[in-house]
């Protein structure tokens, strides 16, 4: 049950830690003047009248950094379980990690070459 | 006797033996440890921000908060009575729901780390079997606090500001987990306590400086602190992510940063510096938190002068050096470090079983990484130096060309 | 039926949040809600996977769903703006795919769920925690030439391949 | 104690919405989305099962572990074939993507 019992502790810390933050902006909520109108709840775009939609397009250089991002965590699930038992292990498990490692840098060469790490 | 593991452990059957009842006693004893622990870090930013203000009003020859209480050390408690009574703008364009989520995950994606951060031998919130991977895993909802703040804005710059955070965040989160992986392999644990008693002998540091290097690098730019600190670029972008905020919404985006700055620097103590160990500390697990903080303090100072004084880089150049630079070095480095300590077990220069707290029989070992480690470190300058040498070339020739460039050129 | 413990509560809650965060997903308007709806949603399966005794693969589910898939996502819904708010969520075929769904639960009803309800069924009781394998196990299998070594490399292959794909798809070869 | 057939409850639910929202909507990102609740459902299954039914061996969360490879994969490629389309077409709406209708 100890496991359970850790996990408790980390749910109370939610909820606690939850409240910590709500706690000064209630404060906040109950002291602070409104006067909203409708000049000052325009969006601030450095003194400039707002033009066009906000969501404007982006260019796929982010979208390119999250893959690759998303591609090294998901490795992260092999790889943390294989450097804990590491010690355990015998040299074939270095070879197998040494391949996983490689075949994944592999990917990052070719982004590289392709230029697809490059900030434009 | 019962084995003093965590701060739960050592009080519920304090409670049962007075005659609570178990259960109660439990949720007591876990709802005190999670205000103890809770209330460090948000006590402490107050102490955090008065030295980080104190210590850049030094570097830039002024004398910084001084009127608030001695020193100035109130400044903040007024600083955050101001904020709680300003008015709260919420742009009307807002999508208030997530507009008003985001300070609070934020703050709580930094405060929840410290449930498992190790004070002493005796006091941590928790000494979870994952800790290191727990660490990780919130601190990647920080981003998503950047993401919301600045969507919910309906702000171009906001936007602008959240794609560039996350871009950063996510970006450098890769090497900072590879450099993790070293510690886990040598000490074979994911348990924050096993971590800080797998230095007891050696600290990692001295094992393996570079990894050390990587993972206070990419905390530098995980807290957004100088010279990564594009999250509040003032001067490309008017502020980043959290433009539209204000009072104590912004006031708990503050906070949170200033937070994660300090519990970065507290994570690092704890996976490379041996967190609470120091002589004396089995006799006195009290003496845990002095060594723990003192530790904390003496690399925590060192990014605040640097924060007061190096300027800020492009973000082109951010992205590179992370990408063509600590990525491959990391990956790199996990392998040579792996190799080279199944070389030292095959080789039995790790220390024998009962003896891995013992400073000598750590030697062998330690001996083997460092080699690896210098001659990295030696191979990593030398392409520095020759890459920067050809960048400097490439620059001048650039700029040579574009002098004559209005004159016709000779010749040829 | 169940007593009520606080795990049983938990699980409560950890559904709450996967049910309603999966309905929010296949409702919700706007994509960027949808993205934070299914955020909320794996959150649940998160807590699932703590009360099953797999932290290990909570906090992946954490780190890799809400730190990375999710992020990509949103940053995928950024990429195709205007497409952010169309007037109609819903194909045609809508209440047909309802009807589809509703076969398909019950058709899992029976097929999954009856035969481990009751007495016939699996041991419905969970097992004790001692007996739980741990990461470390999870570790020595993958790199077991016997156990799980192949699928371990190939997973890396196809790592390398989304990736090299997905650069090259995605990238606008116009510039 | 909860017992086995509620966590293949949640999941079965889980699935059953994850496939409506494929089959029902219109958006590409959102049936991606949907497509993650069904993987996640997945999981679930796997590891309640591996909980339940042979908790010493590895098994369960091994295969877990791949079902987040593919996510990933799924996520990642599906993502940037939407990004392409969007590109050339100016449309995520599945039905507008009759490229290779005669």
């Amino acid at each position: 049950m100890n496991l359970i019992n850790e996990w408790a502790f980390i749910g109370v810390f939610l909820a606690v830690a939850w409240v910590l933050p709500v706690l000064p902006l209630v404060v906040s909520w109950v002291f602070r003047p409104r006067k909203p109108n409708a000049l000052k709840l325009a969006t601030y775009e450095s003194g400039v009248e707002t033009v066009g939609d906000t969501w404007v397009q982006f260019k796929v250089q982010y979208y390119i950094y999250g893959l690759v991002f998303l591609i090294f965590d998901v490795e992260l699930i092999f790889l943390f379980p294989w450097a804990l038992a590491y010690n355990q292990l015998d040299f074939f498990a270095f070879g197998a990690g040494l391949l996983f490692i490689f075949l994944l840098a592999d990917a990052l060469i070719y982004a590289w070459r392709k230029n697809a790490l490059e900030w434009t | 006797m019962e084995q003093c593991i965590n701060v739960i452990e050592t009080l519920a059957p304090c409670l049962v033996a007075s005659g609570t009842d178990p259960g109660l006693a439990q949720f007591i004893s876990i709802l005190l440890g999670v205000l103890l622990v809770t209330i460090f870090p948000l006590g402490g930013v107050i102490i955090f921000i008065w030295i980080e203000r104190k210590i850049a009003a030094r570097v830039q020859d002024r004398v910084g908060p001084n009127r608030v209480g001695p020193y100035g050390l109130f400044q903040n408690v007024a600083d955050a009575l101001k904020l709680i009574t300003k008015e709260d703008i919420t742009p009307a364009a807002a999508d208030r729901l997530i507009y008003n989520f985001a300070p609070i995950v934020a703050t709580l994606s930094v405060i929840m780390i410290w449930a498992v951060i190790p004070f002493s031998p005796v006091h941590i919130g928790v000494d979870l079997s994952i800790g290191v991977l727990y660490f990780v895993a919130i601190g990647s909802i920080g981003t998503l606090a950047f993401m919301m703040a600045g969507w919910a804005s309906n702000n171009k710059y906001a936007l602008l500001g959240a794609f560039r955070v996350v871009a950063q965040l996510v970006s450098y989160e890769i090497p900072m987990v590879l450099a993790l992986l070293v510690p886990v392999l040598i000490a074979g644990t994911l348990s924050m306590q096993e971590m800080v008693q797998a230095q007891l002998g050696m600290w990692f540091v001295v094992m393996m400086p570079l990894s050390a290097l990587i993972f206070y690098i990419s905390n530098l730019a995980e807290t957004g602190r100088a010279p990564f600190d594009l999250l509040e670029a003032e001067s490309e972008l008017v502020a980043g992510y959290n433009i539209e905020y204000s009072g104590m919404k912004f006031g708990l985006f503050m906070a949170s940063e200033f937070i994660h700055a300090f519990t970065a620097n507290a994570l690092f103590v704890v996976i490379f510096m041996g967190g609470w160990a120091g002589p004396g500390v089995e006799q006195f697990p009290a003496l845990g938190f002095v060594y723990f903080l003192g530790k904390t303090m003496l690399i925590y100072i060192p990014s605040l002068i640097l924060r007061a004084t190096v300027p800020r880089v492009r973000i082109d150049q951010m992205m590179n050096f992370n990408w063509k630079f600590l990525v491959p070095l990391s990956i790199i480095n996990v392998l040579v470090m792996a190799f080279l300590f199944k070389v030292a077990q095959v080789l039995s220069l790790t220390p024998p079983p009962g003896l891995e707290t013992d400073f000598i029989a750590n030697l062998p070992l330690t001996a083997v990484l460092l080699a690896g480690n210098i001659v990295m470190i030696i191979g990593v300058l030398t392409v520095l130096r020759n890459t920067g040498r050809r960048e400097r070339l490439e620059a001048e020739a650039r700029r040579a060309d574009d002098v004559r460039a209005p004159a016709p050129t000779m010749g040829r | 039926m169940i007593e009520l413990g606080p795990q049983s509560v938990a699980f409560l809650f950890f559904s709450v949040f996967a049910l309603g965060g999966a309905l929010g997903v296949v409702t919700s308007r706007n994509l960027m809600h949808g993205a934070l709806y299914l955020i909320l949603s794996l959150f649940g399966v998160a807590g699932f996977f703590v009360l099953l005794s797999a932290p290990f693969l909570a906090a992946v589910q954490v780190l890799v769903y809400i730190g990375a898939i999710a992020i990509l996502f949103i940053f995928a819904v950024m990429l195709t703006r205007g497409m952010t708010r169309l007037t109609e969520t819903l194909n045609r075929q809508w209440w047909l795919s309802a009807v589809v769904s509703l076969m398909l639960l019950a058709v899992l009803l029976v097929g999954v769920i009856l035969p481990v309800w009751g007495e016939g069924g699996t041991n419905p009781n969970m097992p004790s925690t001692d007996l739980v394998a741990t990461t470390v196990d999870l570790g020595v299998a993958l790199v077991d030439g016997d156990q799980y070594v192949l699928p371990f490399l190939v997973s890396s292959l196809l790592l390398t391949a989304a990736m090299i794909g997905a650069i090259v798809v995605a990238r606008d070869d116009t510039e | 104690m909860v017992p086995l057939w509620m966590f293949l409850l949640v999941a079965a639910a889980m699935f059953v919405i994850g496939a409506y929202g494929v089959m029902a909507r219109r958006n590409a990102i959102a049936i991606l989305l949907s497509v993650e609740l069904m993987l996640n459902a997945v999981n679930i299954n796997l590891v309640a099962f591996w909980r339940y039914v042979t908790p010493e061996n590895m098994s369960g969360q091994a295969f877990a572990a791949f079902v987040f490879v593919i996510a990933a994969a799924e996520a990642a490629i599906g993502l940037a074939i939407v990004i392409a389309i969007y590109r050339s077409r100016r449309s995520v709406v599945v039905e507008d993507v009759n490229l290779l209708r005669g």
